[in-house]
């Protein structure tokens, strides 16, 4: 079957919250229902209707033909089928992600990945600051899954990562892997300063780490099982982190200030 | 304006009516018939209950301490529903608490818990809340100057001038005593504190604060008895402190809140069982006593405690894993989100405790209902609590949902009673309103004020409690269909004891000295709350 | 009437067989000797679950390309009666077996609902150093030895529709040409994926009967195919007869079990009388035990 | 005499008050910025953020959420002023910008005075960590200084030794944090006391992490000295009104809390706001954005802007003006205080209400 098509007539002027639109919510709707739900988060109405024109198809393909930097929640809570956004999103895609997969062609704002559960994020350019991390009061980030950015990210990549992995092909700002709680997250670009701050327990792997905290102790170069698995597994969609996991690695334990069971890699 | 409230069932056990009658009001207030009369606002209350606003003496609804839970838990209460008054959809705020208070025909609400140099903040806060009478307890008995007062054996009348300042500066109803030294000592690093413990510096013990501020608040004639938190709250085996404390009144009015929390002993495979019984059965034994429930939900909450001792020992246990531990200038608190959960042997033991309080506590006078909100259930859950009192096979329906092995270490099996209404309109009518000093409250004799709940009845107990048909406030109809219409702003109630003004140099003394600080930075000030004249006064008794 | 194949004779008859309750895992090695290393260890003592509590072997080798890792491997598949009595034996195994073998890892290689535990009981070894790795749906754990982690799959499937106890009876003139027959058989069966045969090198030469006149003993020897015994007892043999050997094979499934017996069989009528066995036949309580039945005549080359 | 102006020119206070609801009316979705006002400037705010369908911010933001998004997704040990100065036997100052941000600071502390409620009373221990110039007032005081080029790492270092964890230091450098760790692990009452500029939230949660620890054996505590303007004092304001801190905003009809999405000057220089009200009654602030959009200034009298706002009204300052209720540092609560030199100047809560009354709507 074709996907279902949102085609961009022009950029909002005010944020918009595309929650509703993930194949879950809009199945079973009639074109006229789905013209008529509400997407506007200012008190100027606005519908998918005045935003998209809507060609009906698969609701559980979806395509956003032309993106915007004000579309918000993006696949929000998506749990089967595909999104693809053809351009640009906003804050916090594919947040509460649980299954399926969000394709985003152009760059993303900050949260991207916020408390994924599952399913693959996967953004062809640039991401936010906050890449699969909570929000606000939240305790736990992303908790399952894959995020793939083929360019950077922001500050505090995986920000209490709990599990799943995160490769960022680019560069990441300044701590990578805060605070995080397990799960793994791959950088082959540059990273910014202090890695694996305040983390427990994790795996981080950077291909040119800056220099690391003192918190952070030397535990030799090795080339150990679980990366050569990892590779493996990793191949098909990213071959410069199989690359890279496949190198001797230097292992260094901590955030001794805090659990210290978590380890930050790079190539010896 | 006349209203006429004709042919309901009037429920009011001060008045020992339980008939069909029609009621009248005017001016806020509840009037004689008023022969010839025509009224300008009439409804047919055929086959609906009215009864007195309700009153609920002890929930934690506003003050540091409540803020910060709303700080530390904003993924808790998200807003979703567009607001048809103010903020009135903004959950967990002050206009929202006001909001759900008076759809449940609820008129009067009193924080139990204020701290004396966060008065200011809990008035400003109690302000914002729409339609309700409130009042602040104000918490003694971990504070430098009281404790020090004691070790130099210092006169009872220099107690009570204390007392008495302290409340009339931050606009009380009553006193609150929370942990007694405890928190205090905890500050010398003590992690357990009971009854007969002595705060390090200062030589004096629990039992002597408790007494030395019960005579106070006797000395003082305030209405409202001590209100105690006492040692030990939570843990299993705690009943043996909560009987000593009813011995330790020696005879004297005495309030012990939130009870449930008390009543577990240390029986069992899991070392906790329920001493509901044995507790509720001194209770029975002691007139001096009133206590309040704090019962038990099995939902999400926050607790929220001045007891902070109790509260750092309970922070591993935080679900979501998060606290705040707040060590202040006297009580402080502690901020620990908990989740309480069905499965939870525990947790069952809990919820089994507080209504076998409710059942077998005999006097309805004596007894109150609260969940110590948020501590034990959230206050939403009131209607849910008002089905199990009145119907076994609610409790029994609930029962089954617990572990067999929980259930079986409590007596709530074998207990058959059921509320009537006439029993729930003291336990949060008359009573609360007796306990207070609050004449005019509580009833629906000519002369009260016209704080009105009208039911319908329901086989849903819950549903009827939860959206009273109507509500006045001050004779004013502000809930139609379990819809607030629109705002009012209640009154604070405060209670103003006289005392010798000798005292107030000598604390202006002490914050200069202590503090380095002027003791009015403490002043509630009427003219900075937002409402005109906030605040009226409950004479003493 | 026994059908003859190229000159053996084949009973009319059928190997009764068992549910068991079985799984799979791969050990992997920097190189295919210790990988095979730790999969023979793993393996030994494996015969029989009566006196073992499990029946384990090699189902066969992999390269590396064929591995979860990418080094060389061995697929070891393990049964028992119970999966209770399974769970220990596989945790006891690898525990005892692959953990401490050199360079090992050791992976899940069965799909299934219903999961054993490998690393999640073998990692509290790591005491409190152990790490968990998730990917996907695969979860890991690496705990630190002495050269290196160890990295264990954290469960593998378990399946219930395991069978144990498919056999062949190979009876020839003399040991050696029975043997021959054996070895052949042993060599095609091992070819089958999904099927082992866990008595040594294949072969079992102590068939037996169910109980004994000793009340302790659950079975004794199968004097009915011993031809020390054949004038003494209700022999099975005939006078061309002087030694048999069994082949006992226990499969993830019916059908594994089946073509491993299909090959079996293929192999020694292809060796035919002369060097090899003059009869095949097979085990069986009656039909009253087993509620697997494998006759010989459907499973002719 | 109250100053206001429209487009720059002087005008009536009813004018300027006309002009300024018309501006903010009209708006698809207002901001309300600074918000450097007391409890009452806050209430009348955040209410018009609602009537507006607007949303709000403070000029102290960056600070406010550094400790708050600490508090909300660790937790914090918190003690007040007063219990430092009277119980702690340790003082942890950390920043080198403490007693700028907060003048009387050592004032309040008094270190130099044994603490009075302590069991034993001796001479305080004070560590500073990133002491930077340390004031005069702590010359000859029991002191340990660290500077640290990396306040993060630094903190870092000082946890994991309190924990006897393992570290990539140096010898000597081990050995002045094992220093600072023993006093730290034999305080009876410690007090912590961070802000400033050179700490940022995930140094703040390291330092939440410390007292954590230390709260295993010993006591200590600790608080912010916090952003200025009453910013403390906002925010708690908008937590009973909204449940939320500020950047909250009310485009559906009910409060959205999004530090991301309601910051001022990400909204102005996103063209997703449309005009603006800022508030600035403690201090001659101004807005921090570059973009030009309709905006109404409440503020302090003399206030320089670099593009003069469609419509200024000056506003008299809590506590020196008027009466008013705000969050002290001295008690750390919100206190009332009075006016030090009462004038005529209007409220910033006053003209606010009436901009209210004034949009459609209103009751």
């Amino acid at each position: 079957m074709k996907p279902f098509v949102f085609a961009l007539k022009r950029q909002p002027d005010q944020r918009l919250d595309l929650a509703p639109l993930v194949p879950h919510l809009i199945a079973g709707k009639s074109a006229a229902e789905i013209a008529a739900i509400q997407l506007q988060t200012t008190r100027e109405k606005l519908t998918a209707g005045d935003i998209f024109e809507i060609e009906h198809g698969d609701a559980q393909s979806i395509r956003f033909e032309g993106g915007s930097e004000r579309f918000d929640n993006v696949g929000h809570g998506l749990k089967s089928g595909s999104i693809v956004v053809n351009g640009n999103a906003g804050k916090a895609i594919a947040r509460f992600m649980s299954g399926g997969s969000v394709t985003v062609t152009g760059s993303v704002g900050p949260f991207a990945g916020s408390a994924l559960s599952g399913g693959i994020l996967e953004i062809e350019g640039d991401a936010g600051d906050f890449l699969g991390a909570p929000i606000n009061g939240e305790m736990e980030g992303m908790s399952g899954g894959f995020i793939f950015v083929r360019g950077s990210a922001g500050e505090r990549a995986g920000d209490r990562l709990r599990r799943g992995t995160i490769v960022i092909e680019g560069g990441a700002g300044d701590y990578p892997g805060s605070r995080m709680i397990a799960g793994t997250l791959i950088v082959l670009g540059s990273s910014g300063a202090l890695p694996g701050y305040l983390m427990r327990r994790g795996t981080i792997v950077l291909a040119r780490p800056p220099a690391i905290a003192p918190t952070f102790v030397d535990c030799g170069v090795h080339q150990l099982t679980f990366a050569r698995v990892f590779a493996r597994l990793l191949e098909p969609q990213s071959a410069g982190a199989a690359e890279l996991l496949l190198r001797p690695l230097r292992r260094l334990a901590g955030d001794t200030a805090a659990l210290g069971k978590g380890e930050v890699f790079f190539p010896a | 304006m006349l209203i006429l409230l004709k042919g309901g069932r009037l429920i009011d056990p001060v008045n020992q009516r339980d008939e069909i009658a029609d009621l009248w009001i005017e001016n806020g207030r509840i009037i004689s018939p008023p022969p010839g009369r025509i009224p300008d606002q009439a409804h047919d209350l055929a086959g609906k209950i009215v009864m007195a606003g309700a009153i609920d003496i002890h929930s934690h609804i506003a003050g540091g301490n409540v803020n910060t839970a709303r700080l530390l838990l904003p993924e808790m209460h998200r807003a979703m529903r567009e607001a048809e008054l103010p903020f009135s959809t903004a959950k967990w705020s002050t206009f929202e608490t006001g909001n759900i208070y008076a759809q449940m025909g609820f008129t009067t609400v009193i924080e139990p818990a204020v701290a004396p140099d966060h008065a200011l903040q809990a008035h400003l806060e109690l302000a914002d809340i729409p339609i309700i009478d409130k009042a602040a307890l104000i918490v003694l008995g971990n504070d430098d100057f009281l404790l020090s007062l004691l070790r130099d054996g210092e006169s009872r009348s220099a107690v009570a001038d204390y007392v008495a300042a302290t409340l009339t500066t931050a606009n009380g109803l009553g006193v609150k005593c929370i942990n007694a030294g405890g928190a205090a000592a905890f500050k010398y690093n003590a992690r357990t504190f009971e009854l007969d413990d002595v705060v390090p510096h200062y030589g004096v013990s629990s039992r002597q604060i408790v007494q030395a501020l019960q005579q106070a608040v006797e000395d003082l004639k305030i209405p409202h008895p001590l209100c105690l938190h006492t040692n030990n709250l939570g843990i299993p085996g705690n009943v043996t402190t909560a009987l000593a404390t009813i011995e330790a009144a020696r005879g004297k009015p005495l309030h012990l809140a939130h009870l449930q929390f008390y009543s577990y002993g240390d029986e069992g495979d899991h070392g906790m069982s329920s001493a509901a019984a044995a507790l509720a059965e001194a209770v029975n034994k002691a007139p001096n006593v009133t206590v309040d429930v704090g019962q038990v939900m099995f939902k999400q909450t926050v607790t929220i405690s001045s007891d902070v001792l109790r509260q750092f020992n309970g922070a591993s246990s935080a679900k979501p894993r998060k606290s705040v531990i707040f060590d202040g200038d006297a009580n402080g608190g502690g901020i620990v989100p908990y989740l309480y959960q069905e499965n939870s042997f525990i947790n069952a033991v809990q919820w089994a405790c507080g209504l076998e309080l409710f059942m077998l506590i005999e006097d309805p006078w004596r007894l109150f209902f609260t969940t110590d909100h948020p501590n034990g259930a959230p206050f939403t859950t009131y209607p849910d609590i008002f089905a199990l009192l009145m119907s076994r096979d609610a409790r029994a329906q609930a029962m089954s949902r617990l572990p067999e092995d929980a259930v079986a270490m409590t007596t709530l099996n074998s207990i058959t009673r059921e509320y009537d209404l006439n029993e729930i309109a003291i336990m949060t009518r008359a009573a609360p309103a007796r306990l207070l000093n609050l004449k005019d409250r509580g009833h629906l004799g000519v002369g009260a004020v016209a704080d009105v709940a009208v039911y319908s009845p329901d086989k849903d107990i819950s549903k009827m409690f939860r959206f009273a048909h109507l509500v006045f406030k001050d004779g004013d109809l502000v809930v139609r269909d379990g819809r607030v219409t629109h705002y009012r702003f209640g009154k604070a109630l405060t209670v103003r004891p006289g005392f010798d003004k000798a005292i107030e140099q000598r604390l202006a003394r002490y914050f200069d000295h202590h503090f380095g600080v002027t003791d009015n930075l403490f002043a509630v000030p009427s003219h900075l709350l937002p409402h005109d004249e906030p605040f009226q006064e409950v004479a003493c008794q | 009437m026994p059908m003859i194949c190229n000159g053996v004779r084949i009973d009319d008859s059928f190997a009764e067989a068992f549910p068991m309750q079985g799984t799979a895992i791969i050990i992997t090695a920097p190189n295919a000797k210790w990988a095979l290393q730790a999969a023979v260890t793993m393996t030994g003592f494996a015969t029989s679950v009566i006196g073992c509590g499990a029946e384990a072997g090699i189902d066969r080798e992999l390269p590396g390309e064929k591995t979860p890792d990418g080094r060389p491997g061995v697929r070891v598949l393990i049964f028992s009666m119970s999966g209770e009595t399974l769970q220990a034996q596989l945790v006891n195994r690898v525990g005892q077996c692959v953990l401490t073998s050199p360079g090992s890892a050791c992976f899940a290689d069965l799909a299934g609902e219903e999961r054993l535990q490998i690393g999640d009981n073998i990692r509290y070894f790591g005491d409190g150093w152990q790490v968990s790795k998730k990917f996907g749906d695969r979860h890991f754990w690496r705990v630190p030895v002495m050269d290196g982690e160890f990295l264990c799959e954290a469960t593998t499937g378990l399946t219930k529709d395991a069978v144990g106890g498919g056999n062949l009876l190979i009876m020839g003139a003399t040991w050696a040409s029975t043997m021959r027959a054996t070895e052949a058989a042993v060599e095609a069966m091992n070819g089958v994926e999904g099927a082992v045969l866990p008595f040594p090198g294949g072969a079992v030469r102590s068939g037996s009967k169910v109980g004994a006149k000793y009340k302790t003993m659950m079975a004794s020897t199968n004097d009915a195919y011993c031809p020390t015994l054949r004038g003494a007892v209700k022999t099975s043999l005939d006078d061309d007869i002087g030694c048999v050997l069994e082949i006992v094979i226990d499969g993830l499934t019916e059908r594994a079990v089946a073509d491993a017996m299909r090959a079996g069989i293929a192999a020694i009528v292809k060796l035919g009388p002369q060097d090899g066995a003059v009869r095949i036949g097979a085990g069986n309580y009656g039909g009253k035990l087993g509620p697997f039945h494998f006759h010989l005549k459907d499973l002719l080359p | 005499m109250v100053e206001a102006r429209i487009d720059g020119k002087p005008a009536g206070i009813d004018a300027a008050v006309k002009r300024a609801a018309e501006i903010l009316g009209a708006a698809r979705f207002p901001v309300i910025a600074g918000l450097g006002t007391d409890v009452a400037g806050a209430r009348a705010s955040i209410a018009l953020a609602e009537r507006l369908r607007g949303a709000y911010d403070h000029l102290g933001s960056k600070r406010i959420f550094a400790d708050l998004d600490v508090l909300r997704q660790a937790g914090q040990f918190l003690t007040t002023p007063n219990e430092a100065r009277l119980h702690a036997d340790v003082l942890l100052f950390v920043g080198r910008d403490l007693t700028r941000v907060w003048p009387k600071l050592l004032e309040r502390l008094a270190p130099a005075e044994k603490p009075e409620l302590a069991l034993e009373p001796t001479a305080r221990k004070i560590i500073w960590i990133d002491a930077g110039a340390v004031p005069a007032e702590l010359n000859g005081l029991p002191l340990v200084t660290l500077d640290a080029p990396d306040l993060r790492s630094a903190l870092a270092l000082v946890r994991a030794r309190v924990a006897g964890k393992p570290v990539a230091a140096s010898g000597e450098e081990t050995k002045k944090f094992d220093e600072i760790a023993k006093i730290l692990n034999e305080a009876k009452f410690g007090a912590a006391i961070w802000g400033g500029e050179t700490i940022d939230q995930l140094a703040i949660e390291m330092l939440y992490g410390l007292l954590a620890d230390l709260n295993k054996t010993t006591r200590f505590s600790g608080f912010p000295v916090g952003a200025g303007d009453n910013s403390a004092g906002v925010v708690l304001t908008s937590g009973w009104m909204t449940g939320f801190p500020i950047r909250t905003g009310f485009g559906r009809g009910y409060p959205e809390h999004d530090p991301w999405r309601f910051d001022a000057i990400r909204l102005i220089e996103s063209g997703e706001t449309d005009a603006a009200l800022w508030v600035s009654s403690y201090s001659q602030s101004t807005p921090q954005w570059e973009k030009d959009i309709p905006l109404v200034a409440l503020v302090a009298p003399k206030t320089k802007f670099g593009r003069e706002p469609q419509v200024v009204i000056e506003v008299g300052c809590p506590g020196v003006d008027h009466d008013g209720a705000e969050f002290a540092r001295d008690t750390g609560s919100i206190i009332a205080r009075a006016a030090s030199n009462s004038s005529g100047a209007p409220l910033a809560s006053a003209i606010i209400a009436r901009i209210a009354e004034q949009i459609d709507g209103a009751v």
